[in-house]
């Protein structure tokens, strides 16, 4: 894989959907360089912008056709503006993200409009996510109606509940309400209205958090299933990260507005080259006691902190165990590879790896 | 709360003022509201026997005026001092008859001048033509008057409040004709606001704005009988019923023009109401201009059929409130009897209107809101009766309502309004007060101007005011009064309504004016 | 005899109009000092009405509490209002799943912290708000003398929930229950708390409840565990016992949905059907029958009691998992 | 907060500017206009055009707004016609302001004190008979015309019982002195006690009547909060401290729940000046509320516009102070 | 064991289940599960309807015509006197010896009339200022704002007279626009707040995502779910409308053609009667205020219903 980042982004450099007969080696969506930035606004008169936040600064990725991306970090670094942004809910403030070879950051208005047809969305509050006034039948047409797929009333309805079925409802919730759906029901609803306009590219903001661990296995198998089904593309964020190993093939882990690492799941669990990564493995409860009470603990001290004033440098350094003064706290390390397709982006990821940088341990206990 | 008036010998009396007036230099006003105050401190050459509208002797002992009527000597009161111990004197007259004759700027407005205009038409540095000429001292007791020719108006204008005289001193020191126009008003002069300066029973005390009250006490040097109160307070209360209310709760001794509605229960609490002798006209007013119909007498006519005066005055008018046949009172002169009058016959108002083609009339009815008139209680309630007498009689009614002073009056001043309520109330006892005003000029609320008779009635008002023999003059009034019911007929009278002026029971010695020019010296208040 | 003593405990809530809601319905427990005892269960399950129940928290009307809850003897739902804010706050203390909601926001850190000390150990406000400095040290918020003037919203979520648990430990409580006290929290901060508290019990010997939806968390924290369904315990057993062999199907179901860090990716998970809302009451038999796989016919038409299985293990089950079935229930296909 | 403050300020010009200009347009195209006000029912055509001249009412608008702007900016509104003719607009608002602020502040008072206490009780016994009494009380209250009211209370006290004055500020004939136009300051000022107490007197009944609005909304909101907080999770935080009543009921539950309800004062200034207009009108209370009722009546322009301008400044001012205290209160809003 | 079967129908099972509407109430259903055993609510609500249906009867009800000075011989300004309740007329006539009670009866109808266009006017022009402001957002929203900040910055009476008064002729149509200009503002920021929260919410953003027309966005989605505390805010003001009316005729600037009865003109033109026939202002004062009252006790018992921290 070539390193993205380098490159300008130019959307000329992107062959145009007409012309190149989807390469199988061309990746369903690829950001290059993303970035957004929310204005902070404040003014006596007219509101002047007095800062950024830097919710989304620089990340670059691909996602292949048919794949799952998974995306973690904590709370606030980003990764629902990034979910947004790859969808064009957001506008970037710069870069690029190339949709199936168009460049979706210059389209804007009906085109877009049309577009989105090809991409759709899973949110993670079920409840205020669905528009309480509708019924799910409404809510499943709306979207077949914006495209144009709303052919005739037969085959709606027969489209309709098989919709249905695939994410395991009865047909009988057409007339229902969301309200009248508990809360694993409710997301399947939303899975429904996602895959009703038989998208290729589906961003999952947090599917399962707000679900009970039962529940959250159900729709866990729901979207597998449906990807197996249908062969989508998934970006599936979660602050998870026994979920996100679970569902994807590769993942991203954010801190503070840029991806700090990347890989396969796999060879992401089990070797973590980014100190964040480690702290975070080394954080999540394993339910089992033999586990836990021998489990080695990286304790992070201090918090995220503010993307409105990122730390000079590498962004990890104020809670990083490993930092090094004069380095990190002066360049930021660009993500570079190491091993294939494992990205990391930190000054002495190869030292940590081999244990050859102290400091480590200062913070880990038992 | 009572008790603190009584507190300083019960000898201030307060009386409830509808408004504020607007200065206290009579000269630049025009409104009851400040010549109740002014009158009390002010007196003119001439004034009013109290209880009638006849001139009697004031600042001046006696007057006579030359055959031709256009030389007026005044035998001026001796030993009468200004408040400020000025002397007054034929100088003092003189001063002040010069000060209005030469006013310049917004003094020659009649925003400001009214009474002047209206008595003594221009001033010396306008085009206009004056009735005055000019003022002579024979010696310190005497003042003559020139006019530059004979008028009906003559003498009882000058005990109009605003020819009251004033110090010449006081007016010279605090600036009297300092008027400047700022914003969409007259900024007043120092004097006008805080030192008017009179001969009258009383003197200026103070004006506290904020509590909205004026306060004048005794003049103790007064030439005359001496004011009878310590101090007489004018309260300022803009609203009617609180002013009732305030009477009630003891909060003030009196206030003016009580609701009609009020004054049996007034007089039931124990109260004093007293009924001026009426001197004042409301009529049903028609304009020449816009409706072609109006322009027929017999549609005038069958207006004047088809009003129930009876029925108005009982149920809308207060106590002593009579019907009216003439644009004036009887008291005032040339009040003829024997005019053709018009009795309520809405059968006779249809057949009328038939004849003159316009079975189904339909005139547009103005009619005044936010305001009631002494002539006018109730003007929701006078419109209603007439209306209602008026489609009686087959005629359909359009509604015009307008506030007071938010267009009524500026359109019906200018003809607009086909047919409207309006009244008047005598500044003194003179036809010309009255007819004159409404006929003398023909581009007015009447708008006679496309009228045949319009030039020729005005013409023939005109006469009758510059003629010099009051019994000539008299003869003439009432030939006027006569056609005016029977071949002009521009508007219809309707009622006399007596103003009313109410006081608590220890209030004694009030003496009403038909003329609402009540002189609170004589008043006390029983303990 | 344990510290905390739980017998028998229920809680109605009787509202007009509207069916009683049995929330807690015969929950029994102990907890010995020094140790910690976990409930999990799944939303709803009753959780946090237990624990407010043990603290006298419930709100007043419409609430019937039964049963009994003995701090050291002493029968706490029959306490008087006076005696029992005596003792909350100084023998017993609380620590709740919203850090920032659970702050009040117009009152500087210091002024909640040192208020306890102040009302419970008569300390004068000036020596409260030294201790509260010291306190807060204690919990590892640096620069505490600064952080005493601060407001909730001025903290992270950590450093909230730090303040919070200082709180709660101003009096050095015998018994502290702790409701998702990291639920809101980031992992990595999570971490940090589970670790704090796990130090304070060792430490201080006080009695901890710990209350969770996330067995992750119990197998690190609790010695203890009880299930809850559907207000009731369903299965009650030592730590490594219940994670070596669960033998309620449904504590063996909750474990198996949870995907986990330490099993081969790629599995299809093997969650429980159906969801909280279709329990049925437990007047009508087993309440998790409905949603459960290993339902007899008995099992809707009897009410299984819950039963000691073994030292130290309760279970409520009419058709429990064998012993030896234990790992033939790990997820498969 | 400076900044914040400054803001805010920056918003009062804007809303003075447009307002200005409104209020100019406004008063222009109102009809009659000042000249009738001037001339009353003896106006003839000729005296109109002559005053139009003289006024400098012939101008073309803009002219004539940049002149009013000019002199504005002065503090000069020109003068007043209608309600103090010949009178200065400015000093009209001036000598006025006092006589409503008395009267407001008594009325803002009264429906705190009876308020925000009823509202804490009402709200910590949900459904007691206190409660249900006040609720109903305070949605009677909101359904009566102040209007109304006011005529009730006067008939009742001033006079069938006579126990309290029927209207105006102060017994004319005291004779006190004023020298900050609050007359019951004044009268505690310069030691006139009875003046003083006399001018009180006077205040009751349309203080009354003008705060059963502000009393029925502040009790409202009052109960409201406090219901939300006693359910918001740090009061049961604090009752787990076992924190003794007092100490909950103040730096826990009132703390919190006053702070809508400052935010709803602000508000009700609003409500009072509108009441002001119809209370002061009944009860003769010579205040800016008369003067905007007796300003429409007699097309006073000049007094129009000084009063809606400064009452409107006067409205945002407070709510920027309102606003200011919120932020004092609350600390989440002290960093803006 | 084989969980999809299983779980297929149970859920099957669950959904028949939820029809029968045990499982979930909607916000709209709860909020009128509560409201029909609310007290306050039952009484509000009975107030408007019987107002509602004495306004459409009352033309049937009403034995005379209200314009009619039928008991004008009884009238006497001299001595104050006014019809005393009498045969036909059971609560006597007015100050002009109309007849009271068919005044009474025929004025809800005008009430009701100003009440319900003035809403209706202020909630269309508060509606489209909201929808600007809130929909679009942006500079809009700024001019939007400024505007609705310097009408809510004028006191309401003030303004209500305001624009009374800028009218040449007085009418019931100047009541009704006074008033409903009062409104405007209000509704407009209130409807701006629903909107912007609107805008922000999860399904909002799903229907964008979704690639529903913006239109539809605004009038589908945003539009029903902010209407929410607009329709108790309508409702609280209605009330609001009938007792500014009032006001209005009060300070003389209501209606100047009586001749179609309405309380609040009733009411004003009684003032002063108040003390020799205080009847001619309490029965419609009385009437002005139970009816709103009554609105009061929906809109409040609404705003409860639909509160969704209330909601169970
Ligand atoms: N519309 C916006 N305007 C300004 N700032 C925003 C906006 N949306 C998000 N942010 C800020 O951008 C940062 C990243 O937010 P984002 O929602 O993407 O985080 P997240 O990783 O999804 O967090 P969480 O796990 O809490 O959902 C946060 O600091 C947030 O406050
Ligand atoms: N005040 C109350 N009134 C009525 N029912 C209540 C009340 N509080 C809780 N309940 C009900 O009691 C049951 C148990 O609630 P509880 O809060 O204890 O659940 P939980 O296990 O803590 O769940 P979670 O994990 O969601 O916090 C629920 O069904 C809940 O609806
Ligand atoms: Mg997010
Ligand atoms: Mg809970
Ligand atoms: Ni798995």
């Amino acid at each position: 894989m070539t390193e993205t980042t380098g490159e300008p982004n130019s959307g000329s450099a992107v062959p145009d959907g007409a012309g190149a007969q989807e390469p199988a080696d061309r990746p369903l969506v690829e950001l290059r360089d993303l970035r957004v930035h929310f204005p902070i606004k404040r003014g006596v008169l007219l509101d002047r912008t007095v800062g950024w936040v830097y919710a989304v600064d620089g990340v670059s990725l691909r996602i292949d056709r048919g794949s799952t991306y998974g995306l973690v970090g904590e709370s606030g670094c980003g990764k629902s503006t990034l979910g947004k942004t790859v969808l064009r809910l957001e506008k970037p403030s710069s870069g690029s993200i190339v949709l199936d070879g168009t460049d979706m950051s210059r389209v804007s208005g009906e085109p877009l409009r049309r577009m989105r047809r090809r991409m759709q969305m899973v949110f993670q509050d079920t409840l205020s996510s669905l528009d309480p006034r509708q019924s799910v039948e409404s809510l499943l047409v709306e979207g077949l109606r914006a495209h144009g797929m709303d052919e005739g009333r037969g085959r709606t309805e027969r489209r309709l509940r098989e919709l249905l079925s695939a994410v395991g409802l009865p047909a009988s919730a057409l007339r229902r309400y969301p309200h009248e759906f508990s809360g694993g029901q409710r997301q399947r609803v939303g899975i429904a209205r996602a895959l009703a306009v038989e998208p290729e590219l589906v961003v999952a903001d947090e599917p399962v958090s707000a679900l009970d661990v039962s529940v959250q296995a159900q729709v866990l198998n729901v979207l597998r299933d449906l990807q197996d089904e249908y062969g989508l593309t998934y970006l599936v964020i979660a602050h998870d990260l026994a979920v996100v190993r679970h569902v994807a093939d590769r993942v991203g882990v954010m801190y503070l507005g840029g991806l700090v690492e990347e890989a396969d799941s796999d060879e992401l669990y089990e070797r973590p080259l980014h100190p964040y990564t480690r702290a975070l493995l080394s954080a999540v409860p394993v339910p089992d006691p033999e586990v836990e009470d021998s489990r080695e603990r990286i304790l992070l001290s201090g918090d995220l902190p503010s993307p409105a004033d990122p730390p000079a440098g590498c962004p990890f350094q104020t809670r990083c165990p490993w930092r090094q003064p004069g380095v990190c706290d002066v360049e930021r390390p660009e993500p570079r590879e190491l091993g294939e397709g494992h990205r990391v982006a930190c000054h002495y990821a190869e030292s940590i790896r081999d244990g050859a940088l102290p400091g480590g341990s200062a913070g880990t206990v038992e | 709360v009572q008790s603190q008036r009584e507190g300083d010998g019960g000898r201030t009396m307060v009386f409830g003022a509808a408004g504020a007036p607007a200065l206290f230099d009579p000269f630049y006003a025009s409104d009851g509201e400040t010549f109740r105050v002014t009158r009390q401190m002010m007196e003119g050459l001439v004034g009013f026997e109290p209880g009638t509208a006849e001139v009697e002797p004031a600042l001046a002992e006696s007057w006579e005026s030359s055959e031709d009527g256009t030389e007026w000597t005044f035998q001026l009161r001796e030993g009468v001092e200004f408040h400020d111990g000025t002397e007054f004197d034929a100088d003092a007259v003189c001063a002040n008859f010069e000060r209005w004759y030469n006013q310049t700027g917004p003094g020659q407005n009649a925003a400001l001048s009214y009474y002047w205009i209206e008595t003594f038409g221009g001033f010396a540095s306008d085009d206009d033509p004056s009735l005055y000429s000019s003022c002579e001292t024979p010696d310190q007791s005497t003042a003559v008057l020139e006019l530059t020719r004979p008028s009906s108006k003559f003498p009882d204008a000058l005990g109009l409040d605003s020819f009251s005289i004033q110090s010449p001193t006081a007016m010279e020191e605090y600036g009297a004709d300092e008027v400047t126009a700022r914003g969409s008003s007259f900024e007043y002069s120092e004097y006008a606001k805080q030192h008017p300066t009179g001969t009258g029973p009383f003197e200026f005390d103070s004006y506290d704005e904020s509590n909205q009250s004026i306060v004048l006490r005794r003049n103790e040097d007064y030439w005359g009988e001496k004011a009878e109160l310590d101090r007489l307070v004018f309260k300022i209360i803009p609203d009617e019923s609180v002013r009732k209310q305030e009477l009630l709760s003891g909060g003030i001794d009196g206030y003016d023009f009580p609701n009609p509605a009020d004054i049996s229960g007034l007089r039931d609490q124990g109260f004093d109401v007293q009924v001026r002798d009426p001197f004042n006209i409301l009529y049903l007013g028609i304009s020449q201009r816009s409706n072609p119909a109006l322009r027929d007498l017999r549609v005038r006519e069958a207006l004047a059929r088809a009003v129930d005066k009876e029925n108005l005055v009982e149920a809308n008018m207060p106590d002593g409130a009579e019907p009216a046949e003439l644009f004036y009172p009887d008291s005032v002169d040339g009040y003829p009897e024997d005019v053709t009058k018009y009795p309520h016959d809405p059968q006779r108002a249809k057949q009328l209107l038939r004849e003159a083609g316009h079975q189904d009339l339909t005139i547009e009815f103005w009619w005044p809101t936010q305001v009631t008139r002494p002539y006018m209680p109730d003007p929701r309630g006078i419109f209603n009766a007439l209306s209602g007498d008026l489609e009686e009689a087959g005629i359909n009614v359009e509604p015009v309502s307008k506030p007071w002073n938010g267009g009524y009056i500026s359109d019906v001043n200018q003809g607009k309004a086909e047919v409207f309520l309006l009244g008047w109330t005598g500044d003194y006892n003179s036809p010309d007060n009255f007819i004159g005003t409404f006929f003398g000029s023909t581009q007015n609320q009447f708008y006679t101007e496309p009228a045949p008779w319009g030039g020729e009635l005005a013409e023939r008002l005109e006469a009758a005011d510059g003629e010099a023999d009051p019994a000539a003059r008299e003869e003439m009034y009432t030939e006027i009064n006569r056609s005016l019911k029977s071949e002009y007929l521009p508007a219809i009278p309707l009622a006399h309504s007596p103003p009313a002026i109410v006081t608590s029971s220890e209030v004694e010695g009030l003496v009403t004016s038909p003329l609402t020019a009540e002189r609170f010296a004589p008043v006390s208040l029983r303990q | 005899m344990a510290l905390l003593q739980v017998r028998d405990l229920s809680v109605r809530f009787v509202r007009k109009q509207e069916p009683t809601v049995s929330a807690v319905d015969g929950v029994s427990f102990d907890v010995q000092a020094g140790r910690t005892v976990g409930l999990v269960g799944e939303s709803g399950c009753g959780k946090s009405v237990t624990s407010l129940a043990i603290m006298g928290l419930l709100p007043g009307r419409g609430t019937e509490v039964s049963g009994s809850v003995r701090l050291d003897g002493d029968e706490l739902l029959r306490l008087p209002r006076r005696e029992l804010d005596r003792r909350r706050g100084r023998d017993m203390s609380m620590v709740f799943q919203d850090p920032l909601t659970s702050l009040n926001p117009v009152v500087p850190i210091g002024v909640q912290i040192s208020e306890v000390m102040e009302r419970h150990r008569g300390m004068s406000r000036r020596v409260a708000r030294g201790e509260a400095a010291k306190l807060l040290e204690r919990v590892g918020i640096p620069d505490p003398g600064r952080r005493l003037k601060e407001y909730s919203h001025q903290l992270s979520g950590g450093m909230r929930q730090r303040a919070l648990i200082a709180m709660a430990l101003a009096c050095e409580p015998r018994v502290l229950v702790a409701d998702e006290p990291t639920t809101a929290l980031d992992v990595t901060i999570q971490a940090q708390i589970l670790n704090l508290l796990r130090e304070l019990v060792a430490e201080t010997g006080t009695a901890l409840i710990m209350i969770t939806h996330d067995l992750g968390v119990v197998a690190g924290t609790c010695d203890e565990v009880n299930v809850l369904y559907a207000g009731r315990i369903v299965e009650s057993a030592e730590r490594h016992e219940l994670f070596a062999g669960p033998r309620h199907p449904y504590t063996a179901g909750l474990m198996a949905s949870v995907p986990r860090l330490d099993t081969p990716r790629g599995n299809r998970l093997a969650p429980i059907s159906g969801s909280v809302e279709d329990n049925i009451p437990w007047e009508d038999g087993c309440a998790f029958s409905p949603r459960c796989s290993r339902a007899l016919p008995r099992c809707s038409e009897r009410t299984p009691e819950i039963e000691p299985i073994e030292a130290g293990r309760w279970l409520r089950c009419h058709n429990p998992i064998e012993e030896h079935a234990r790992n033939t229930e790990r997820p498969h296909d | 907060m400076l900044r914040y403050t400054v803001r805010r300020l920056g918003q009062l010009v804007i809303v003075a500017v447009v307002l200005s200009i409104l209020l100019f347009g406004w008063l222009r195209a109102l009809p009659g206009g000042p000249v009738s006000a001037l001339l009353g029912e003896r106006a003839t055509e000729e005296s109109r055009a002559q005053l139009v001249e003289q006024l400098g009412l012939n101008q073309p608008l803009h002219v004539q707004y940049w002149k009013f702007v000019q002199r504005a900016v002065t503090g000069d509104f020109g003068v007043s016609t209608g309600v103090q003719p010949g009178t200065p607009a400015m000093e009209v608002f001036l000598q006025r302001m006092p006589a409503t602020l008395e009267l407001s502040v008594l009325a803002l008072l009264l429906a705190v004190v009876v308020g925000v206490p009823l509202g804490y009780f009402a709200g910590r016994r949900q459904g007691g008979w206190l409660d249900n009494l006040s609720i109903t009380w305070s949605l009677i209250g909101v359904a009566v015309p102040v209007f109304f009211l006011a005529f009730l209370l006067k008939y009742v006290f001033a006079i069938e019982l006579g126990a309290l004055p029927a209207s105006g500020r102060q017994e004319v004939s005291i004779d006190a002195t004023h020298a900050t136009g609050f007359y019951v300051l004044d009268g505690m000022l310069t030691g006139e006690w009875d003046a003083a107490w006399n001018a009180f007197l006077h205040l009751l009944l349309p203080a009354a009547a003008l705060s059963t609005i502000p009393f029925a909304v502040i009790f409202r909101i009052t109960r409201a909060s406090v219901l939300d907080v006693l359910e918001e999770d740090f009061v049961r935080t604090a009752r787990s401290k076992g924190l003794g009543a007092r100490v909950i009921r103040g730096r826990h539950v009132l703390r919190n729940a006053m702070l809508p309800v400052v935010t709803t004062i602000g508000l009700q200034t609003g409500a009072l000046l509108s009441g002001a207009v119809l209370t002061e009108q009944v009860f003769n209370i010579t205040g800016i509320g008369q003067a905007l009722s007796l300003g429409f009546q007699r097309q006073d322009y000049a007094v129009l516009q000084v009063v809606i301008l400064a009452t409107a400044m006067v409205y945002v001012l407070v709510n920027l102070v309102v606003d200011l205290t919120y932020a004092a209160i609350d600390p989440r809003l002290r960093e803006r | 064991m084989v969980p999809g079967t299983q779980r297929g129908k149970r859920i099957d099972e669950l959904a028949e289940s939820g029809s029968d509407g045990s499982a979930g109430i909607s916000l709209a259903a709860s909020a009128w599960r509560r409201l029909r055993r609310s007290p306050t609510f039952l009484l509000g609500a009975g107030i408007i309807a019987a107002f509602v249906l004495l306004a459409l009867v009352s033309p049937l009800l009403a034995q005379h015509d209200p314009a009619l000075r039928l008991l004008e011989d009884q009238v006497s300004r001299a001595d104050n006197s006014i019809p005393e309740p009498q045969g036909d007329f059971p609560l006597g006539g007015d100050q002009y010896g109309r007849p009271l009670l068919s005044r009474l009866l025929l004025g809800s109808q005008q009430t009701l009339l100003v009440a319900l266009t003035a809403t209706v006017l202020g909630l269309g022009g508060g509606l489209t200022l909201g929808i600007l402001a809130g929909a679009f957002g942006g500079w809009v929203d700024t001019v939007v704002m400024r505007v609705v900040d310097v009408l809510l910055s004028v006191p309401s009476l003030l303004l209500a007279v305001s624009i009374g008064a800028l009218f040449q002729q007085q009418s019931r149509f100047t009541v009704i626009i006074a008033v409903a200009t009062v409104q405007i503002p209000i509704f407009g920021r209130l409807l701006r707040g629903t909107m912007l929260a609107q805008r922000a919410s999860d399904h909002v953003l799903a229907a964008r995502a979704l690639g529903v027309k913006q239109r539809s966005v605004v009038f589908r989605h945003m539009l029903p779910n902010a209407l929410g505390p607009v329709v108790v805010q309508a409702t609280l003001m209605l009330a609001v409308a009938i007792i500014d009316a009032a006001a209005l005729s009060f300070l003389g600037l209501g209606a100047a053609d009586t001749s179609t009865p309405e309380w609040g003109q009733m009411l004003g033109s009684a003032q002063n009667f108040f003390d020799t026939h205080p009847h001619l202002a309490f029965w419609p004062a009385g009437c002005i205020i139970v009816v709103a009252l009554g609105f009061t006790l929906v809109g409040e018992s609404l705003r409860d219903a639909l509160d969704p921290k209330k909601r169970r």
